[in-house]
């Protein structure tokens, strides 16, 4: 018995750190919705909601008891298969990647000394990563490219000229805007040494922190990773798919209840990691400077303060997209795909040859 | 133990995919089924300790190619394959052309299983990143460079064949059309 | 800054020298393609631009042949030897011709000049490399780079209908065969457990899994069966070749199945190559020499009845370059059974100097046909060239030397290339390459009559509607010229060349350094 | 059973033969396309599995580069369909019959 | 003049070559189409001229060739350009120059339509031909063999009658696959001899002999008999014998006069000249072996020739199958492997050569006044053209091979050769030598038969068909081009000496190879010393 508890209790640890990280996830990004509602009532010069509970805290249950009360149409003329699929792929691939991401140092002072049969007996160590995988940079990429087949399986099964544009434009869209961010992700990637995104942030540590942290000699990449990462997400101003004036809502035009929640959340979930990718490639991930000075390093406070630093630069990225939404005006399509192909590919490849210029030449 | 059932999980899966892929008619369909595939080789992949090679396969096959095939089939808004009768000797042709390959992958397997197996080390592992780029950069230079020159000439082309018909291209195609129409008349 | 990477690196041995030739072209490809999309209007620069970069590459060539390079350069990917050489220079003469030969299908067809020059440039780099190529993985890059930008070039004429069909039948049909090549090439790689042919050569006779060497080779020789258009395999020629547009089609008639042909030779012939006994090697040069010659016979035979039965030149054309694959596959099969290096030398420069022959013919006819075909190839039916003999005695000419050549006259370089490539065949004196020769021989046989029948056809039948000959621009007539003067020369003098293709080059790049 | 070599091969064999009869069979000109990425596929997981199998990098990369093949070809194939669709309203290899005599 | 000589036969090759291209170079600045014909008259006439210096040297030793030039072509390869003459071709070369000039004046006005054109094929047909007779190494043999098919292909297709295009690919296609198979034949022996000296190969005629005759090279008698075959096949369909000549009449019948003359005069003397000059040669034994076949072909071509040629409507076909008959005596002459018998052989080409030469031109004569050859057409024209009936008789007398005219003395010395000869010997019982010598003879009754014929029906009796009454004489080109033909008839006929002295040699080391090989000895007659004594 003794020996099965300290067999699972790792793998207990895992599901538990995952629960909880994914759980975190989702309120914040449950959250965002509510923060976007009220930032950009606030920049309209609005109240934004605020009858669910105090100041609306509650209104993203109340969204989501809404969504799964309300009635489920399905188009007559739609392949159901691909119908029902569509939203689970989406929502899928934008969960997917949170897998990788280092949200705070290795823990290596835990103490487990309160559990019964010292069951995890010399175990001290907790990575706070889910999985810490050699190719984290090009696993992101990987799935984010998956993610599209939601939109455009949606947009197709959906069986409308509509959904079906919105569907194809995404798709455009995400393809022409992947190659710039990939572009963008080298330079650091190369700077870094690695693909592992715990790797990346480590080679972010250290002082000053001002030059490590990969904003300021990739600064172009960096700019060119956000515009491409807002394209990736279909935000504004990059929101062509979904634009509600031309395409009626886009490729979950004929989406309603439950479905067209996890298309809501997958979109936001989407927004949420992407943050995350730029917070760790760019902004030092969860590092907070001159902390080690403070705590030691791998201690529990240590971490947590950590953690927090990271959430607030994730917040400030996601706070960022709000405001650019409620700021700039929508592109039209082929200025976008101009913009894509004629501006941030090349902007990004320039600054990927002068990246590995200075590599070489700093390395002689 | 897990990694054998897993082998078989996704090698299953890969070949209903490819099965799914052929029956079905609906182009769509198969290109899912398709990407079905990809991502259980991607896996497949990994239980041979290659991990970078799985997440290019999933980045280019079905991130990538597979994401161009769907767009294609949605922009062309293709049908099912009409039922017409094929030629039956196609048929033909492909069932002798399938079961002369499953001789030869049966053949291969035995031969292969016939000698006798070196036993592969498990820590031993050259899929790494730095095992892979380390030799794309040294033994594969040459390689790489040609894969460079040959994505250039790939983009050139898709190019040339995307762009709009040039003014004599069009002219060809109005003459052509007058000629059709000339004869038609005269027939 | 971190510099985790670079630091592990070894430098790898890239002697740039080597592969100067292939660099070229497709530098020249490149600044054809800049060129292009700075100044779209200067259609005849870019066509110089790609003149100059095939010349110089062809001088680096030449200066190259009596060089030595160390073993390691390029990690032994790279092969510097007669095959290399001359079939470069083929491909070279191929590029330059088939420039010369488009201009006028190039003005009045609109076709993107630039990205034409630039996929034209491309695809010789990609059948420059099929030849240079000593490792497998080189030889399938360069194989797909030279498919993928024919495939575009057979679509250029985007309005119209046949080329559109020419360039999907090929691509999935080119598909098609890489896969069959590729899978040959994974199962060589895993019963030798090396992909440099080199390598492969010296470890045949003690391969890990020999079955798998006999299995893979056969699906090698699928694939490369339908890139060189071998009889069982050519099903996608004749309609490809009919719909592509003229020009397009003599080079794909030429190029990439010369390419092909270099591999083939290189992996077969140096790969697997003779070794006496029963062991595993000397069963499988057995089997695909003896596979080889039976696809030969087949080739020759069908290729040639095909072709009778044709109206349209282009596709009598197609068929006749079956045939003429058959007649090299004879060459080649004479390459395998060579006991010595010098004899083998001698058949792969037979092997190259047939292909060099024919592609200079065949681009020469082509050009004809694309000029009297006017636009669209619409005049290209045997009726379409009744009577025109005496009205323009210069093209007739120079087609009934090409259609000689192609049927292998005396005097002419045709004669030459055949008697090359029967000799290392009769050499071995094995009875299946005797008869293999017999059936050439017959198939040239049969093969007067279509060749011929475009003679009737231009000098003994009258025109009833009136003609007048179009006119030939100076590009054009450069190319035709060149390729007469070019068959009639070799036709009488072709010793230098000969030799010159011979002549074992220094070994260098043989062996792959270390692992 | 431990997955060891044939089985591998076995199932890359499978997969291969899957594609080219789906080649064979399929009608339109898509469909084969996919048809013979399957068969890519499957050449693919022969090189991994021998480059496992003899510990060679090696393989593996001949793999990356089919992959880069395999894209360029798709891109390259697509503007060939799309292209030929234009004209003919269809990509049903079948129709495609007009260069017989 | 040494210059000339040294480089004879080079020059007699390449003299109509350049002929060829200035005639047309001079088209093409000019624009001028009717002097050509100037060209051609001047240079073929040179030819004859510089061929004629072939007499300043006396007959080559046995064995031996005269004017020879050995350069390498293609080393690579191991190929040389060798040409000599001896005695076998001396004849034919002089036949060659003698014959052109004669045809180029038949043309003379024949010709309508482009006349640059036709005059540079005939002369690229002499070079040709020429270096078919000179050569002696087997690739450049094959190459001029093949390459006097193009010109007389396009002489028969652009300028022949109404079926000329069937004729013209018949005729090609033809000699085009028999000549193949002497390629793989060629090249097979290349290796052989490689094979055999331990060195290198070589296509040269005589070092080959001579590795044959040292016993370096022993052919495996399969081997052999393949070879043989191939090399005789090419040749048998280009003399042509029984079964394979199909195509001549075709080719006769719808070629210009000129080509007719020149495809009857000359183009069929390659056949047999490759026969005796390689077949025998190189292969004695299978030779021998096979001689009855190649007998029994001659003869029945000689007969069936007759026979045919009797119920022949068309005047010229008719004479084309006189060439089937007549080209079986000189098969039969070769194959009897007497002295006697090749002799006359070579004398019956020569004979053949002028004789049906001149027929044809005579043919010629009367289509471009009539522009028919139907037989039926004509009748009585004796009256109308007397000069012509009278040439024309003579030359008939002379195909017949009546005494004094030159047919008589090759017909007569291939009979007496068949007699003599101990080919067929197979059995005690029957002498099929004597067989087939009296079934020649019968082929000579029956060629007169057939010829006096169409004597009959076309110059004697009535003029009934209105239109030939119209008809003029022979005006003086005409019969200045028949002198020199007439005169050759006359004087091969009476005074025989000076023609089978250069050939006798030759002919002797030929015999000797076939009958040596077989271990007998050089059989030697009477008769044929005295025919040696003649000398």
């Amino acid at each position: 018995m003794e020996e099965t508890l300290k067999l699972i209790f790792p793998y207990v640890v895992v599901l538990i750190g995952v629960l909880l990280a994914f759980q975190g996830v989702l309120m914040i990004v449950a959250y965002t919705v509510l923060g976007e509602r009220k930032v950009l009532g606030w920049i309209q010069g609005r109240v934004g909601p605020n009858r669910v509970g105090p100041w609306g805290v509650l209104q993203p249950f109340a969204d989501l008891l809404k969504f799964i009360l309300k009635e489920d149409i399905v188009p007559n003329e739609s392949s159901k298969v691909i119908y029902y699929l569509a939203p689970f792929i989406a929502l899928t691939c934008a969960l997917m990647p949170i897998v990788v991401y280092p949200f705070g140092p290795t823990i290596t002072t835990i103490d487990w000394s309160f559990l019964p049969y010292g069951i995890a007996e010399g175990v001290h160590t907790l990575r706070l990563v889910i999985a810490q995988i050699d190719v984290g940079v090009l696993f992101v990429l990987s799935i984010t490219s998956v993610g599209v087949y939601g939109i455009m399986l949606a947009g197709w099964s959906s069986n409308s000229k509509y959904s079906l544009m919105g569907g194809l434009r995404s798709s455009a869209q995400m393809i022409s805007y992947e190659l710039a961010m990939g572009a963008s992700v080298i330079g650091v990637v190369m700077l870094a040494g690695s693909l592992d995104l715990t790797r990346i942030v480590q080679a972010q540590m250290g002082s000053p922190w001002y030059m490590r942290w990969f904003i300021i000699p990739q600064f172009i990449g960096f700019v060119v990773f956000l515009i491409s990462a807002f394209a990736e997400t279909n935000r504004v101003p990059f929101d062509l798919p979904e634009a509600e004036t031309e395409l009626v809502a886009g490729f979950h035009t004929e989406y309603s209840a439950l479905k067209f929640a996890l298309f809501f959340m997958a979109e936001y979930v989407n927004m949420f990691t992407v943050s995350m990718m730029a917070t760790v490639l760019f902004l030092g991930g969860w590092y907070v400077p001159g902390l080690s000075h403070l705590f030691d390093v791998g201690s529990v406070p240590y971490a947590l303060i950590s953690i927090g630093a990271f959430v607030g630069k994730v917040i400030f990225f996601l706070f960022l997209y709000i405001w650019i939404r409620g700021t700039l005006p929508r592109f039209r399509f082929d200025q976008l795909m101009n913009f894509g192909w004629k501006f941030l590919l090349p902007l990004g490849l320039l600054n990927l040859i002068g990246t590995i210029i200075v590599v070489f030449f700093l390395n002689r | 133990m897990v990694s054998t059932a897993l082998f078989f999980l996704f090698a299953g899966f890969a070949i209903m995919c490819a099965i799914s892929m052929v029956y079905h008619k609906n182009p769509l369909y198969s290109a899912i089924s398709l990407v079905g595939v990809f991502l259980s080789l991607a896996c497949i992949y990994l239980t041979l300790a290659a991990p970078f090679i799985a997440i290019v396969q999933i980045l280019v096959y079905a991130g990538a190619i597979m994401v161009l095939v769907v767009f294609v089939i949605m922009l062309l808004n293709l049908d099912d394959e009409p039922n017409t009768s094929r030629l039956k000797y196609l048929y033909a042709l492909g069932g002798g052309l399938g079961i002369v390959l499953l001789a030869q992958t049966l053949f291969v397997v035995y031969a292969v299983s016939r000698t006798p197996n070196q036993a592969i080390d498990p820590n031993v592992t050259v899929g790494n990143t730095i095992d892979i780029g380390r030799a794309m950069y040294t033994d594969y230079l040459l390689p790489v460079e040609i894969v460079g020159v040959m994505l250039l000439m790939a983009i050139v082309g898709s190019v040339v064949l995307a762009r709009r018909l040039s003014q004599p291209q069009l002219e060809l195609v109005i003459d052509k059309e007058e000629e059709r129409i000339s004869e038609e008349i005269n027939s | 800054m971190s510099n985790f990477l670079l630091a592990q690196l070894t430098t790898p041995n890239a002697d740039v020298t080597l592969i100067l030739p292939e660099i070229v072209v497709a530098l020249a490809g490149i600044v054809v393609m800049l060129y292009d999309s700075f100044f779209p209007k200067q259609k005849a620069v870019s066509g110089a631009i790609g003149m100059l970069g095939i010349l110089i590459s062809a001088v680096l060539l030449v200066l190259m042949w009596g060089t030595s390079y160390s073993g390691g350069a390029w990690s032994g990917m790279i092969a510097h030897d007669n095959l290399r050489l001359s079939f470069g220079l083929v491909f070279l003469m191929i590029a330059a011709m088939t420039i010369l030969a488009s201009t006028l299908w190039v003005d009045i067809e609109g076709v993107p000049t630039g990205e034409f020059h630039a996929l034209l440039l491309f695809a010789t780099f990609g059948m420059m490399m099929m030849a240079a190529g000593n490792d497998l993985v080189v030889i399938f890059l360069g194989l797909e780079t030279s498919s993928i930008a024919t495939y575009v070039m057979a679509g250029l004429r985007k309005g119209d209908l046949r080329s559109n069909e020419s360039a999907l039948k090929y691509f999935v049909l080119g598909s098609f065969a890489s896969a069959f090549l590729l899978y040959g090439m994974a199962l060589v790689y895993g019963a030798t457990g090396t992909t440099n042919i080199p390598l492969i050569a010296a470890s045949v006779g003690a391969a890990k899994f020999p079955a798998l060497l006999l299995i893979g080779s056969a699906m090698m020789i699928v694939g490369f069966g339908f890139k060189v258009a071998l009889a069982p395999f050519h099903v996608w020629t004749p309609d490809v070749y009919e719909g592509a547009p003229a020009p397009i089609t003599g080079f794909m008639a030429a190029g990439p199945k010369a390419a092909a042909f270099s591999s083939f030779l290189r992996v077969f012939v140096l790969g697997f190559p003779l070794v006496a006994g029963a062991q595993a090697a000397g069963i499988l040069h057995e089997t695909w020499i003896s596979l080889l010659a039976v696809l030969g016979i087949i080739t020759i035979l069908f290729g040639n009845v095909a072709a009778i039965l044709q109206n349209n030149i282009k596709r009598m054309l197609a068929y006749s370059s079956i045939a003429h694959a058959g007649y090299a596959t004879v060459g080649f099969v004479g390459a395998g059974l060579a006991k010595t290096a010098a004899e083998r030398n001698e058949a792969i420069a037979a092997v190259a100097f047939y292909l060099f022959v024919y592609a200079i013919t065949n681009l020469g006819a082509f050009a004809i046909v694309s000029l009297l075909g006017q636009r669209n190839d619409r005049r290209a039916d045997f009726e379409d060239y009744n009577g025109i003999g005496f009205k323009a005695p210069l093209l007739s000419f120079s087609l009934s030397v090409f259609m000689l050549s192609l049927l292998g006259m005396p005097l002419t370089a045709g004669f030459i290339g055949k008697v090359l490539v029967f000799r290392p065949a009769l050499e071995s004196g094995n009875v299946l390459l005797v008869a293999l020769v017999v059936v050439a021989v017959i198939g040239s046989a049969i093969s007067a009559y279509y060749y011929l029948r475009l003679l009737v056809v231009m000098f003994f039948r009258e025109r009833a509607v009136d003609w007048t000959p179009p006119k030939v621009p100076s590009a054009l007539q450069t190319a035709i010229a060149a390729a007469v003067v070019a068959v009639l020369y070799f036709g009488l003098f072709s010793d230098g060349l000969i030799r010159r293709f011979s002549n074992a080059a220094p070994k260098a790049a043989d062996v792959r350094a270390e692992r | 059973m431990e997955p060891n070599l044939a089985t591998y091969l076995g199932l890359s064999g499978i997969l291969f033969t899957i594609g080219c009869v789906g080649v064979v069979f399929k009608r339109n000109a898509l469909g084969m396309f996919m048809c013979i990425e399957l068969m890519l596929n499957a050449v693919n997981l022969t090189f991994v599995a021998f480059s496992r199998y003899y510990a060679d990098v090696h393989g593996q990369l001949f793999v990356f580069m089919v992959m880069s093949v395999a894209a360029a070809e798709a891109a390259v194939g697509l503007g060939i369909f799309i292209a030929f669709f234009r004209n003919r309203q269809s990509i049903d290899v079948d129709t495609a019959s007009i260069l017989k005599n | 003049m040494d210059l000339i000589k040294e480089n004879l036969l080079t020059i007699l090759i390449l003299l109509p070559t350049v002929g060829a291209i200035a005639a047309i170079a001079y088209k093409a600045v000019t624009k001028d189409d009717s002097s050509q014909r100037w060209f051609a008259l001047i240079i073929t006439t040179l030819n004859f001229l510089i061929s004629l210096l072939m007499f300043t040297r006396g007959v080559p030793a046995v064995g031996g060739f005269e004017f020879e030039q050995n350069v390498p072509w293609i080393p690579a390869i191991h190929t040389n350009y060798h040409v000599g003459v001896d005695g076998l071709s001396f004849w034919l070369v002089l036949l060659t120059t003698f014959i052109m000039p004669l045809s180029v004046l038949c043309a003379w006005t024949a010709v309508e339509k482009k006349k640059t054109a036709f005059f540079a094929f005939l002369l690229l047909l002499e070079s040709a031909m020429l270096g078919v007779f000179v050569t002696l190494d087997l690739l450049v043999f094959y190459l001029f063999f093949e390459a006097s098919l193009i010109p007389m292909f396009f002489l028969i297709g652009v300028w022949g009658g109404k079926n000329r295009i069937y004729a013209a690919v018949k005729f090609f296609i033809f000699t085009a696959v028999g000549s193949l198979l002497m390629l793989v034949a060629i090249i097979s022996l290349y290796y052989i001899y490689a094979g055999a000296v331990q060195g290198s190969g070589s296509f040269d005629f005589v070092e080959i002999l001579a590795a044959m005759q040292s016993g370096k090279l022993v052919l495996g008698s399969q081997a052999g008999m393949l070879l043989f075959l191939a090399f005789a096949l090419s040749f048998a369909i280009k003399v042509p014998i029984f079964p394979v000549h199909t195509w001549l009449p075709d080719a006769h019948t719808e070629a210009p006069t000129a080509g007719s003359v020149i495809l009857a005069a000359i183009l069929l003397k390659m056949g047999t000249y490759g026969l005796m000059r390689f077949n025998f040669a190189f292969f004695p034994d299978q030779a021998r072996e096979t001689a009855w076949i190649f007998i029994t072909l001659a003869v029945i071509g000689i007969i069936y020739g007759a026979l045919v040629a009797m119920v022949q409507p068309d005047w010229k076909r008719l004479i084309a199958y006189t060439s089937v008959a007549h080209m079986g005596f000189v098969v039969l002459g070769m194959f009897s492997f007497t002295e006697l018998g090749m002799q006359g052989a070579v004398y019956q080409m020569l004979n053949h050569g002028v004789s049906t030469g001149a027929l044809f031109i005579l043919v010629g004569f009367a289509y471009e006044r009539r522009h028919t050859r139907e037989i039926s057409e004509y009748g009585g024209l004796a009256n109308v053209m007397p000069n012509y009936a009278a040439i024309f008789i003579i030359t008939t007398m002379s195909s017949i091979g009546l005494p004094f005219l030159n047919g008589f003395v090759g017909e007569f010395l291939i009979m007496v050769g068949m007699f003599k000869s101990n080919i067929l010997n197979v059995t005690a019982s029957t002498n099929w030598n004597y067989v087939a010598a009296m079934a020649a003879g019968i082929g000579v009754i029956l060629a007169a038969v057939y010829l006096l014929w169409l004597v009959q029906r076309v110059f004697f009796g009535k003029v009934t068909n209105s239109e030939n009454k119209k008809l003029t004489d022979l005006n003086a080109r005409e019969i200045g081009l028949m002198i020199p033909l007439l005169i050759a008839m006359v004087v091969m006929g009476v005074y025989p000496k000076p023609f089978l002295e250069r050939t006798d040699r030759a002919i002797k080391t030929i015999e000797a190879r076939v009958m040596k090989s077989a271990g007998g000895a050089v059989e030697k007659t009477e008769l044929d010393t005295k025919a040696l004594e003649n000398r």
